[in-house]
C-alpha cells in the first residue's frame, strides 16, 4: 500500500496554526509531544489553558535558557515558565482531571488513523521493541480522557504509507476516539458516516487527497481550501 | 520522632534483595537520584523497579541495569522518545534482550495504581486501555454504557521520593513540578525515604503548604542535588 | 475566563428541580453556607444533597428540609449525636417520616465515591463496610486473603465549595481543617460554585498552595462568612 | 440479659489514662468520639501523633476561647490548636492515610463487643432510626483500617446489659478488628482462643469481671491490677 504520489502541503508550523483556530476561547487544552506541542506558540495572549501531564495548569511560553528551572518543566521535558494564574498538583491528580473530563481538548500526534476514529500512537513496531512494550505514557488516558481529540500529523509516513486506514495495523491507543485529523493535507472529520474532508490544502483538490488516505472520503458539500 | 538519617547510605541500608522501589519524578523534576545512586553502590539484586522512565533526568536507573540489579521494571514511558538515544540506552538494552522483565502501564493507570495502594483501595476500574493490548488478560466490564478495565494496586516495598523542603517529621513541601508522582508513590511505600534539599524543624513548614504529609515518610535524608539541564528527551 | 459571578443569586440561578447538589463543609469548618441559602431562596424542589451531615455548622441544610426541597440525601455523619438535639432536628424528623430518602455511607467510601467520579474512576473496592449493612447489595470479592466491597462513583450535577481565597479563574486556596470535603466535590461536581472569602487576581496565590485548581471550578462567589463557634455536637 | 451485679470501677478519665499508657511513643493515633477523646488530656508532652479525620496531623490540645477558629477544629467538632509540624490535607486523604494502615491505633468506643472481635458502635438501635441509618461517620473505616484498634468503654450499659457479648445484637462496625477492650473493670485483650483478662479494676475480682461479661473469660496466669 506504498503510496507513490507525493503533494505538497503545509508545515509543522501551519498545521499548528490551523489547530490553533480549531480550539475555543475559555477551554482547557493538554498538548502532546510533536506537532502538538507547536500549538503554544499560536496561542500566547489567547484565553486558553494549557496543561502539563506532570501537574501543571496554565502552562506559560518555553522558558530561555536564563530562566531555566529544572523543577518547572512541561511534559516534554521543556523547560517552560508561569503565567499568572498557574498552579501545581500531583501527577495522579493530573490524570484525575483527563480521565475526569476536563480537558476540552487534547491535540495528539499518530501513528494510524482508522475511519472509525480509532487512534494508534504509542508503538511503532518498526522500532523493534519486544511485543506490548513502548512509551504510553499519557497517550492512552488523554485519547478516553478528553472530551474533543484533535490529531495533529502529516498525512502519510516518510516512506509514503497511508496513515489514514481503514483499519490500524499498530497497536491502537483507543477506540473511536478521534473527532479531527489535521494534517500537511487536509483538515477530516470523523463522523459516524465516515471520514468528512472539510478543508485541503490550498492548491490540492479532493482527489489528491483520497488519492493518500485508504478509506473512502466523504467530500464536504463546504470544501474549501484551509484558512487561517 | 526524628526522621533524619545522617546519609544516604545509612537510608537505603536495609533495602534487601528481591525488594521493589517505586522511585519518584518526572523527567528532571523531582527525582531522587542521589539515593539511586546509593541503591547502586549497595548492590542488591533482583530488584523490581516501579518509576516512570529510565530517561532523561532518571540516568542513575541505568546504573542499576548496568549493574545487574535490576529483575523487572513498571513504567508508563520507559524509554527514550527517539529510537536512537533508545538503542543506545542500558535499560532499552536490556529490555531488548530480555534481561529485565518490562510491564508497561498507561501514565493515569500508573500512579493511579499506586494511589490505590497508599490508599487501601485493592482495585479500580478505569476507562484507559480498554480496546488495546493494556486489557490483556483484565477485566473488563460496563458501568452506564461504557466500558472499563479492572486494575489492581502496586504497593512497593519502598518509595523514593524528593522534596524541596522537609521538617524532621517527615512532613514534606515540593516545588512547583516537582511535585509529580511525589505524593502518591509516598503513600504507597511501606518504607518511604525521601532526600530532600532542605531540613527545618516542625513549625517552619507551613501545614497548608505540606504536600505530603509527614505520616507517610519513615526517613529523611540532606542531599545536594544534582543539577539537571531539561532538554526534550 | 473570568469566574466571578456578582451574586450568590446568580451563582445558583440555573439549578433545576431535580439536581444532585454535592455540599463541603465538616461541621464548621469549610461549609459554603451562603450558597445553601441562596438555594433555599430559589425554592427548587426535589433536591439529592450529598454532604456529610445535617447537623452543627451545616444547620442551614434544615431550611432546605423544612421547605421540602429535598427528596433524597447522601451522608455519612446524618444527625447529631445527641439523640435529643437530633429528635429537634427536622432533618432527623424528615428522616424518620419517611420525607426524605437517606443513604448513609463510611465516611472513606464517601469522599472515595465521589473522588472517583471527578477522576474518571467508575468504581474502585474498599475493605471498609465488610460483614455490615453497608454490603447490602454490593458485590463483595477477595484481593489476596482479603474481602472488599465494590463501590460506584457518586457524580453530582453540582458541587458548592467553600476557600479562604479565590483567583479570579477559580484556584482555590483553602484554610487549615476547612480543606475538608472541598477539592474532592469540587472535581466531582459537572458545575461547581465556590463561596469564597476573598478573591484576588491570577498570580496572586502562589501555585504551590493552590489546593483546588482552577480546572474544577466554574463559579465563584464573594461572601462574608457566617461565623460560627465550633462546640463538640 | 440483665445485669444485676453493680460494681465500681475506673472512672472515664482513669480509662483514657489507661489506654494512653498502652501508647506507644513514635506511632500515629487517631481518638473516636465520647472517652477516646479524653485520652489526649494524658499524652500532651509525649511523641505521638493525633490525626483528625478532617484533614489535620498533630492535633494540639483544645484551645481556649480566646483561641478559637472555626476553621481549626477536630472531628468532633472541638476548636482545637496546632502543634509544630501540623499539617493539612482532604478529608478524602485523611481516609486515604486510615484505609492505607497508616493509623498505627485507632481508639474507639463501642455499644457491643463480640467474643471474636466483633465491634458494634455505629448504631443504637435504641434511637428509632429507620433501619440502617445513623452516623456511620469514620468508625468503619477506622475500625478496618487501623493497625490497632482499641476500645474505650463502661463494662455494661447504663441498664446494666452486658456489652462484652457471645455475639453483637447490634449492627457492626466491623468483624473481628478489635484488638483490645479497655473498660472502667478490666482490660481485656481479644486473642484467637478468646477473650484474655489480662487486668481488673482495683478491688475487683476475675469472677467479678466475669459476671457482667457474656462470654467466658480466659484469666490471665498474670492476672494484674490495673495500673497507672
Amino acid at each position: 500500500m506504498n503510496v507513490t504520489k507525493k503533494l505538497r502541503g503545509l508545515s509543522r508550523e501551519l498545521i499548528a496554526l490551523r489547530i490553533a483556530n480549531e480550539l475555543e476561547d475559555g477551554t482547557y487544552v493538554n498538548l502532546g509531544i510533536g506537532i502538538p506541542t507547536l500549538v503554544s506558540d499560536w496561542i500566547e495572549g489567547r484565553d486558553i489553558v494549557l496543561q502539563a501531564e506532570l501537574g501543571m495548569l496554565n502552562t506559560g511560553p518555553l522558558a530561555s535558557k536564563d530562566d531555566v528551572e529544572q523543577d518547572l518543566i512541561n511534559a516534554s521535558c521543556q523547560p517552560v515558565t508561569e503565567l499568572p494564574g498557574s498552579c501545581y498538583f500531583s501527577e495522579n491528580e493530573s490524570f484525575s482531571m483527563i480521565r475526569g473530563g476536563y480537558m476540552d481538548t487534547a491535540v495528539l500526534g499518530a501513528l494510524q488513523v482508522s475511519e472509525k476514529g480509532d487512534l494508534a500512537g504509542w508503538n511503532n513496531p518498526g522500532r523493534g521493541l519486544p511485543d506490548n512494550i513502548g512509551n504510553i505514557g499519557g497517550s492512552m488516558d488523554l485519547a478516553v480522557g478528553a472530551k474533543k481529540v484533535i490529531i495533529a500529523m502529516m498525512h502519510v509516513t516518510n516512506d509514503g504509507e497511508y496513515k489514514i486506514v481503514k483499519k490500524c495495523s499498530y497497536p491502537l491507543t483507543a477506540e473511536g476516539v478521534v473527532d479531527l485529523i489535521v494534517t500537511d493535507l487536509s483538515v477530516i472529520e470523523v463522523t459516524p458516516k465516515g471520514l468528512l474532508l472539510r478543508e485541503v490544502a490550498p492548491g490540492l483538490t479532493a482527489a489528491d487527497v483520497q488519492s493518500v488516505t485508504e478509506p473512502k472520503l466523504i467530500v464536504s458539500p463546504d470544501l474549501k481550501e484551509i484558512q487561517f | 520522632m526524628d526522621k533524619v538519617y545522617p546519609s544516604l547510605d545509612a537510608a537505603v541500608a536495609d533495602i534487601p534483595d528481591g525488594a521493589s522501589i517505586a522511585i519518584a519524578g518526572f523527567f528532571t523534576a523531582g527525582t531522587p537520584s542521589p539515593l539511586i545512586r546509593a541503591l547502586a553502590k549497595r548492590g542488591v539484586k533482583d530488584l523490581t523497579i516501579i518509576c516512570m522512565q529510565m530517561g532523561p533526568g532518571n540516568e542513575d536507573i541505568n546504573q542499576l541495569i548496568v549493574n545487574k540489579q535490576v529483575k523487572k521494571a513498571i513504567c508508563n514511558y520507559p524509554f527514550y522518545r527517539s529510537a536512537t538515544r533508545g538503542a543506545n540506552s542500558p535499560a532499552e538494552q536490556a529490555v531488548r534482550a530480555g534481561e529485565i522483565e518490562m510491564e508497561v502501564c498507561p501514565m493515569g493507570t500508573f500512579s493511579e495504581k499506586l494511589r490505590a495502594a497508599g490508599a487501601g483501595i485493592a482495585a479500580f476500574y478505569t476507562p484507559t486501555g480498554v480496546g488495546t493490548v493494556v486489557e490483556e488478560g483484565k477485566e473488563k466490564r460496563k458501568f452506564g454504557d461504557r466500558e472499563y478495565l479492572l486494575e489492581l494496586a502496586i504497593k512497593p516495598d519502598y518509595a523514593f521520593v524528593y522534596a524541596y523542603k522537609a521538617d524532621t517529621i517527615g512532613n514534606l513541601s515540593c516545588h512547583k513540578t516537582a511535585r509529580n508522582y511525589n505524593p502518591e508513590m509516598a503513600a504507597a511505600g511501606r518504607i518511604t525515604i525521601a532526600a530532600v534539599e532542605n531540613i527545618v524543624r516542625p513549625g517552619e513548614i507551613d501545614g497548608d503548604m505540606v504536600h505530603i504529609p509527614g505520616v507517610y515518610v519513615q526517613r529523611v535524608v540532606k542531599v545536594d542535588r544534582p543539577k539537571y539541564f531539561p532538554t526534550i528527551d
